[in-house]
């Protein structure tokens, strides 16, 4: 049995998805948006880009909830967030 | 940054119309503060629904007097330590431009120190982002006024003996009316509290604490910039308000951060009686 | 009136909108004047920390459209030099008066002296072109002081009225014409769409055109080394470029800019070449010579920099001497002496404006010229 | 006098220029550098900054160039032989205490690395365009010492040589190298300190109350004393007299003004050292000074296999300038070529000292690289060509500047 409180406004919630867009070649592998994501979205991938950097991939894509935080650490400007609509929010969602 | 544009704009960066991307990749290297701090003030920018027109930036020399070269406005990168009095003189002849000094540690505090000092007694209504990354590292990491003590640079190879500046109480005693530090990882706050800075009439400065991943944290040994803004995380205590005496930074202990001076004192152009006057608050 | 109050009326009609300075003697007069009059004419005036935030504020203030001066003497002008090189590279229109006095250091504040003319020329590091003037009276305070500003405005360059504490502190006549007879010369201004906007766009005469800040044109400019956009570009074709545009915007138009006052050069034997206060002396030692029958003309330097090279190499050819006195060890001496390039003789005279008789030492120097040229 | 052993680390290094002026400052007894970071000087402060403990010197680094200088001048009357480097833009800051230094005859020592200017301009390449503003760049009227090293050898040999040289005349003198040099790797030996001459300025040592810090003898020079040993001094900028107070508004015959440039132009002599090569018989000679030297021997090789006698002439000291032995040269040679990378400083000097005897041209460069040796030939047929005497110096129009002007 579930120990959460379903809440009674849950069906009024609404949770934003967003889209992760990554310029590759502008990364330089810091790892800023990997380690503060706070849903775990992106990952360091294995590919190099044209300056020898490993960029971020998407692992978790349905995860991203447009909180835009890597866009905003990003120090190169290479990844930014687009709202893709919202869902209804479900408990463990 | 602005949710409400990140939400609309789908053909790239919503930074991007405030760079000037053909000069992009910038200089910074991977992991450094600098282009983090450019995206919070960027945002701030778009908070403010500012008339981008009238704003203007002023750079010294260093790292982060390379932030004139990137940002689309009217923007001048002048001489080391210089940034403060050539944008007095944009404020002075043109005061309902609004005019932001983005510079260095070592720019604003050790060459241009006195002028720091005189642009807060004068309470010019000026807004100042203060990049700290404690040590200079344009020209190869040697030791800053703000390089705390114990930590090495190539001009102190054997740990820095000298005291360094603590900053908001240098701008709290010279006469800043808005004093305010933040880390590059405290993203959010940092851009509120510059939207804060920018509204507010006179000196107001915004130390932002960011790491320099290639000199300072090498030298030191502290990782990769990804490490020091962890341990910006787990190290950083919010107090609001804190006297600015307490706010020494020590060699990897606490930093405090937050919003320590928010005050009135008659500005320059408001108590002078020139032409202008009238344009200031 | 006098020459610093003369300056600081000539400002006011030139249109200068905007006066940082360092308070230093004797450059104070200026400062005074101009301190009490900026208000009616809707000018700025501030006292800066220093001599180096002075000449920052003013290049500041010249991009926002306002015509721009700062006031000083020799050790406020030896701090502003960084500031100069600056000033060219970015092609900023300001004016700066030197007060010379007495150096090198602190020297003698209230003594004058001649010493900076070679420091106007050259000291800041790398490669520039200035103009410089020297005036000799209040009213030439006035004249060229309004002519800097349209030398600056013209060439978009920082232009140096090179005068002396006792030009600045003498009391004459002067008359200031109605501000109808006063011709004022503006920036060429671009007016292109504001998006194709270079702020460097060197064209045939090399002066690019210009824009306020806060117009939208969202320009960058910098002391690096910079293309036309403004952009730095670390290589060696930017750089000559950069450098060449900034040098030959001066040397290209050196002909136009130059101004000189000669009097009975055509035959003359001996020249004696002078400017600012010494000129005086020297015109009064030219007259005792000619009375003793020597053929004797002056030469009055009004633009010091870019220098007459030509007007000197042709005078070398008809005069066999020139008498060069200088408040200072020689300075303008070595350039005379190259121009002439060995078709006359140089003769260097130390100038001291004090009790000690000036004038003679320069008539002595005339009389030494014409033995030693007849001797060879 | 030797050196010092203490003060100096023998031995043979693979080091830059930067780093060799560092190791000679210190052979040469310097126990104070006040720096502050500039590119392309920094290497030279940071060696500094780390042998500095092992000989008792003192690194600070000041607020800015302008409390460098200052630190230095302060450490010099103190009675320590002090150093700053730094690179143009520095250097411009440091011109007012330039001119305190000259006035207050301190011996002190500033490194320039020179890069491409004017104002910030390229930090990180060459430049040899403050040459003139080391003679001229502060107010009123002095004389200063400027040495150019072409290797990192000359780098550590000059700085020792500087000091010296400052001791000797209480001068500030003034190493003008450039970024190439500065930062060029090369193979340099630090001779054992026996083998190493250095000069200590000379010192009063009679009666504390008959002291007078700017009396002087046939030298020219004064004698130095330090504070702290009961002379009573008191030391201005201002224009003094040989107790060193201020003379007012008096005559001037009273003051020491005029020994500033004397002491320096009737020791000229003695000061200037040039490297010359087969000057005797030589058409053209080639005039070229720090790295521009090392370029000029290719294109100077060239002209002499196709049979023009070309002799050179290298300005080790390039103040005070060499103005007897250009006029002599200038009456049998046909011409000068001056390659420098500026837009006409040398070459104007050259010209003036030739005094229209013979043709001077200028190869000019801008900065950012060195000259290309076929520029330098080109130049060298030039005035070996031309029998017309020039008007003035003429420009040579290198291949960069027909590149981007046509």
């Amino acid at each position: 049995m579930s120990l959460v409180r379903t809440p009674y406004d849950i069906k009024k919630i609404k949770v934003p998805r967003g889209e992760v867009h990554i310029v590759k070649e502008r990364c330089k592998g810091c790892g800023f948006c990997i380690e503060y994501c706070p849903n775990g979205v992106l990952a360091l991938s294995d590919e190099y880009n044209e300056k020898g950097y490993h960029p971020p991939k998407v692992v978790s894509p349905e995860k991203c909830l447009s909180c835009a935080l890597c866009e905003v650490l990003c120090p190169d400007f290479a990844i930014w967030i687009t709202l893709q609509g919202e869902v209804e929010a479900k408990i463990g969602g | 940054m602005n949710t409400l544009e990140s939400m609309t704009k789908q053909d790239g960066h919503p930074i991007e119309p405030l760079l000037r991307m053909d000069r992009i990749p910038h200089i910074w290297c991977p992991g450094c503060g600098i282009g983090t701090t450019l995206n919070a003030f960027v945002a701030a920018v778009n908070k403010l629904d500012v008339d981008r027109d009238k704003l203007c930036v002023v750079s010294g020399i260093g790292c982060t007097g390379r932030v004139a070269g990137y940002i689309k406005l009217d923007s001048f990168h002048v001489l080391h330590g210089r940034a403060i009095p050539f944008a007095t003189g944009i404020k002075l002849s043109h005061p309902e431009l609004n005019v932001v000094v983005f510079s260095g540690d070592g720019d604003l505090v050790s060459i241009g120190g006195n002028h720091f000092l005189h642009a807060a007694r004068r309470n010019i209504n000026l807004t100042v982002i203060l990049v700290n990354n404690f040590i200079y590292a344009m020209t190869g990491g040697q030791v800053a006024p703000t390089t705390p003590v114990t930590a090495y640079t190539t001009t102190s190879p054997f740990g820095n003996f000298e005291p360094p500046s603590n900053i908001p109480q240098l701008a709290e005693a010279a006469g800043a009316v808005y004093v305010a530090r933040w880390t590059a990882l405290h993203i959010r706050r940092l851009t509120k509290s510059i939207v804060e800075a920018f509204r507010k009439p006179g000196f107001a400065v915004v130390e932002v604490v960011s790491p320099c991943s290639m000199y300072y944290s090498r030298l030191n040994r502290m990782g990769e910039g990804i490490d020091m803004m962890k341990f910006y995380h787990k190290n950083s205590v919010i107090k609001h308000g804190e006297p600015t005496e307490n706010l020494d930074i020590k060699f990897q202990k606490q930093i405090i951060v937050g919003k320590f001076v928010d005050r009135e004192r008659p500005a320059i152009l408001g108590s002078s009686g020139g032409p202008d006057a009238e344009a200031e608050p | 009136m006098s020459g610093s109050e003369a300056c600081a009326e000539g400002a006011l009609s030139a249109g200068c909108g905007f006066l940082a300075a360092y308070p230093l003697v004797p450059a104070l007069e200026i400062l005074k004047r101009f301190a009490a009059r900026f208000h009616d004419f809707g000018a700025v005036y501030i006292q800066m920390e220093d001599e180096i935030a002075a000449l920052a504020a003013v290049l500041g203030a010249a991009w926002t459209g306002r015509k721009a001066m700062t006031v000083t003497s020799g050790p406020g002008f030896s701090l502003m030099m960084e500031h100069v090189g600056l000033g060219v590279m970015l092609e900023t229109p300001c004016v700066i008066v030197d007060v010379q006095r007495w150096g090198p250091s602190e020297g003698i504040p209230n003594k004058p002296g001649q010493g900076d003319m070679m420091q106007a020329r050259w000291g800041s590091h790398g490669d520039y072109e200035i103009i410089a003037l020297a005036p000799n009276s209040p009213q030439e305070m006035f004249d060229l002081t309004v002519k800097a500003f349209n030398l600056s405005e013209e060439y978009r360059t920082p232009v140096m009225i090179m005068t002396d504490e006792s030009v600045a502190h003498m009391k004459e006549k002067m008359t200031i014409p109605p501000t109808a007879d006063i011709k004022l010369k503006r920036r060429k201004y671009y007016q292109g769409p504001k998006n194709k906007y270079l702020p460097f766009n060197w064209g045939k005469d090399f002066v690019p055109e210009m824009v306020d800040v806060g117009q939208g044109y969202k320009f960058h400019v910098t002391g690096l080394t910079h293309n036309q956009k403004g952009y730095p570009v670390i290589n060696a074709e930017t750089q000559e470029l950069n450098v060449h545009s900034i040098l030959n915007k001066i040397r290209l138009h050196s002909d136009r800019i130059a101004e000189f006052d000669e009097k009975d050069t055509q035959d003359a034997d001996v020249v004696v070449v002078s400017y600012g206060i010494t000129s005086r002396d020297a015109a009064k030692a030219v007259e005792k010579a000619k009375a003793q029958g020597k053929r004797v003309g002056t030469f009055r330097l009004i633009t010091v920099w870019p220098f007459p090279e030509k007007r000197i190499a042709e005078l070398a050819k008809t005069a066999k001497a020139f008498v060069v006195p200088e408040m200072n060890y020689g300075q303008i001496f070595y350039e005379i002496e190259r121009c002439a390039r060995g078709k006359a003789d140089t003769h260097f005279v130390f100038h001291e404006r004090s009790r000690d008789n000036g004038v003679a030492r320069i008539l002595e120097a005339i009389d030494r010229a014409f033995k030693e040229s007849r001797a060879s | 006098m030797a050196a010092n052993p203490e003060d100096v680390f023998t031995g043979s290094y693979y080091i830059d220029g930067d780093v060799a002026s560092a190791y000679g400052a210190l052979a040469a007894g310097c126990k104070f550098l006040g720096g502050y970071p500039i590119t392309p000087s920094t290497e030279a402060a940071e060696a500094f900054a780390k042998r500095a403990p092992e000989v008792g010197a003192l690194f600070v680094q000041m607020e800015d160039e302008l409390g460098s200088i200052a630190a230095v001048l302060g450490a010099s009357w103190s009675g320590k032989k002090a150093l700053t480097i730094t690179s143009g833009p520095g250097f411009s800051l440091m011109m007012e205490n330039i001119g305190f230094g000259a006035a207050m005859e301190i011996p002190f020592v500033i490194i320039n690395v020179q890069r491409g200017g004017p104002s910030t301009g390229i930090p990180t390449r060459t430049g040899q365009a403050d040459l003139m503003q080391a003679r001229w760049g502060s107010h009123g009227d002095y004389e200063i010492i400027a040495l150019a090293p072409d290797s990192p050898q000359e780098c550590f040999d000059f700085t020792v040589k500087a000091f010296n040289l400052a001791e000797r005349y209480r001068v500030p003198v003034m190493l003008m190298a450039d970024e190439c040099v500065g930062h060029m790797t090369e193979k340099v030996v630090v001779p054992p300190a026996s083998e190493i001459e250095i000069e200590n300025r000379k010192t009063y040592s009679g009666s504390l109350q008959r002291y007078l810090p700017y009396k002087r003898d046939k030298s020219l020079v004064p004698l130095f004393a330090k504070p702290g040993d009961g002379h009573g001094l008191y030391i201005t900028g201002l224009t003094h007299d040989e107790r060193g107070h201020p003379i007012g508004d008096r005559d001037l015959r009273s003051s020491t003004a005029r020994f500033l440039v004397d002491k320096i132009r009737q020791n000229a002599s003695q000061i200037i050292e040039l490297e010359e090569d087969r000057l005797e018989g030589a058409d053209v000679v080639v005039v070229s000074f720090g790295i521009t030297s090392r370029v000029a021997l290719k294109a100077v090789e060239s002209a002499r296999r196709q049979g023009i006698k070309v002799g050179t002439l290298r300005l080790k000291t390039i103040w005070p300038f060499p103005e007897d032995k250009i006029a002599e040269l200038s009456t049998r040679v046909r011409g000068f070529v001056v390659p420098e990378i500026n837009y006409g400083q040398i070459a104007f000097e050259v010209d003036r000292c030739s005094h229209g005897n013979a043709n001077v041209i200028l190869v000019p460069h801008a900065g950012s690289s060195v000259h290309l040796p076929v520029d330098i030939l080109g130049a060298i047929k030039q005035v070996a060509k031309d029998t017309k005497p020039y008007a003035s110096v003429v420009s040579y129009k290198t291949h960069l500047e027909r590149q981007i002007f046509g």
